[in-house]
């Protein structure tokens, strides 16, 4: 089956993050598609591209990634949500005259509409929230 | 069938209370994170009118230490019975 | 259950937190309106503390924190009219049907599992 | 005398009991944020042990509309008078 | 309450949630390891939720999720042996004193306020 | 009387900044000294220097800055619940090999004894959480 996941939860803060990472891998083993994890509300924050956990606990910004280089798992993260909250990839960081940037590839920026998207073409929406 | 997963325990939030009043006789409810608490044997009263379609993570129960104080009414599967649920539901209702 | 349905569609928006506490109504309402816009059926649920979001008189927050309660009004224009509160929900807290600022259907408790079964998508904030 | 201030509704949260356990006989309460829906006439009733000590804070219930359902045991505060509760109290406890 | 006081200190530290689900546990505990290395008395109530906090036989979460209870082994060499339970609380979920993995004096819900007025500061997690 | 402030709460994801420094500017207008608005748990997001928020709603970012730089509060960070979720300043992220910063100036890393700190010091510490 196509399988996609939505993630409101801030990293560290709650599981959300963990568990959706955990269901990801076991969707996988059993031979499901994982087509795209979508970051809405504080989920958001799993783009933090410099997120620099102690070594003795799960990097998750690099599970994502992770992810996403052996699956192909798109990492789309709400455009709206992002920018309020200080996310910005580089082109909105200079649409918005600021200096760097905080999201970077795999994780993209998008609308709300790849979410409604998302759940119209996949055959399984799971959301993990806080 | 609906697949309802619940991450509050009973003990500090009421959303169960909001998962279970938007279930069908035949949808089931899936215990995860924080709301597997509501799977011990003191604490499954809250979740009677769905025994039988009541089911929880293994995992996190076993992170919590509380694999041993799990009801023997609530069907404790692993993560990948989680992903067995969704495959089998029509969709999926998060409840936080 | 009736045998005919009380709603159905493409996605049910299930509205369960109360005004201004926190983010999740507004970006539950941002859900729905950008769904409406790509041309779904859409169908709204307040639940519980989110019967608060219908209540007439809401206005800015702290700081001029902005309110819901003109995206409410925006639901129209986006062709959302299939809104429905639970009943009790309102009722715990006091209110009618005449405190409301916009008209919405009440639903008893056990009409609810019938609105999740005739929607495709189901979305909770 | 210590402040207790609760940004949660008994309504969908249980932390209220939380913090009336913790109160004492002169503990006040101030009911702020999403907690200012405990005040309301319907839902009052959580709080009767702190009858006479329970505040809430008016610009809260005013953008959500709630002034005029607040019950007429709660004294209602603003944000000046919420500094002046902090002065009177020797500190103050958050639950959330 | 009763006119010998339960404990007195610095720092309360109130600890209301579950390991885990949250990081409210290991971030209220590092306060308290921090308090205590800086010289100061302070008290641990487990209250609601964060009575399991206690419990024997807790492991690392998903991904290796680390779990709080090294962290409350490493409690009594900050030197802080003041710990406290709400009886009520771990009854709740079917747990006696036989069950934590360490040391900890059960209170009753009653005995709670005497705990607060006894200390300068407190912290909820 | 001093005060300090604890933020706990995320930016726009709950009130609790909202409340804060409409808290703050109470207390400021009664003619008390707010010494140091601490971040912890995910308060920390408060000092992501990128936020860009809609023109229509407030600037949570700035509304800090301002407070700091009209009364000279101090807007410290925990260090630890910082760096895990990506907010890192220029010192810290050259330390960990990273490009590009997440916080900067008025807001200042630091541990979480200055909490412990504060708390001994000020008349008056009050939470703020999500």
């Amino acid at each position: 089956m196509r399988y996609a996941l939505l993630v409101q939860g801030a990293p560290y803060s709650s599981q959300a993050s963990h568990s959706a990472l955990r269901f990801a891998s076991a969707l996988l083993a059993r031979g499901h598609r994982l087509e795209c994890v979508f970051f809405y509300h504080e989920g958001v924050y799993n783009a933090a591209r410099l997120a620099a956990p102690p070594q003795d606990e799960p990097h998750l910004h690099d599970a994502w990634c992770a992810l996403n280089a052996e699956h192909g798992t798109q990492l789309q993260v709400c455009i709206a949500a992002a920018l309020r909250r200080g996310m910005l990839d580089e082109r909105e960081a200079s649409r918005h005259g600021k200096h760097g940037h905080s999201v970077e590839p795999p994780f993209e920026l998008t609308g709300l509409g790849q979410l409604i998207d998302l759940g119209q073409s996949v055959d399984r929406l799971v959301t993990f929230a806080p | 069938m609906i697949l309802h997963i619940l991450n509050r325990p009973p003990s500090s939030s009421l959303v169960y209370r909001e998962a279970l009043a938007a279930m069908s006789d035949t949808d089931r409810l899936l215990l995860v994170e924080d709301g597997v608490l509501g799977a011990l044997t003191s604490q499954v009263r809250h979740f009677q009118q769905v025994e039988g379609r009541l089911f929880a993570l293994r995992e996190d129960l076993h992170a919590r230490g509380l694999e041993g104080q799990c009801d023997a009414s609530v069907q404790v599967v692993d993560v990948d019975g989680f992903v067995t649920l969704t495959e089998e539901a029509d969709k999926t209702v998060s409840w936080f | 259950m009736s045998s005919h349905a009380l709603a159905t569609g493409d996605l049910l928006v299930i509205l369960r937190h109360a005004p201004h506490g926190s983010s999740w109504l507004r970006e539950g309402l941002d859900a729905a309106l950008v769904a409406a816009a790509f041309g779904q059926s859409v169908t709204l649920l307040f639940q519980s503390d989110g019967v608060l979001a219908l209540a007439r008189g809401q206005q800015a927050g702290p700081l001029g924190q902005k309110s819901t309660a003109p995206t409410l009004d925006m639901l129209a224009m986006y062709d959302i009219e299939s809104l429905f509160f639970v009943e009790d929900a309102l009722a715990s807290f006091g209110l009618t049907q005449q405190d409301l600022q916009l008209s919405a259907s009440g639903i008893p408790v056990t009409a609810i599992p019938e609105l999740l079964a005739g929607h495709k998508q189901i979305l909770t904030f």
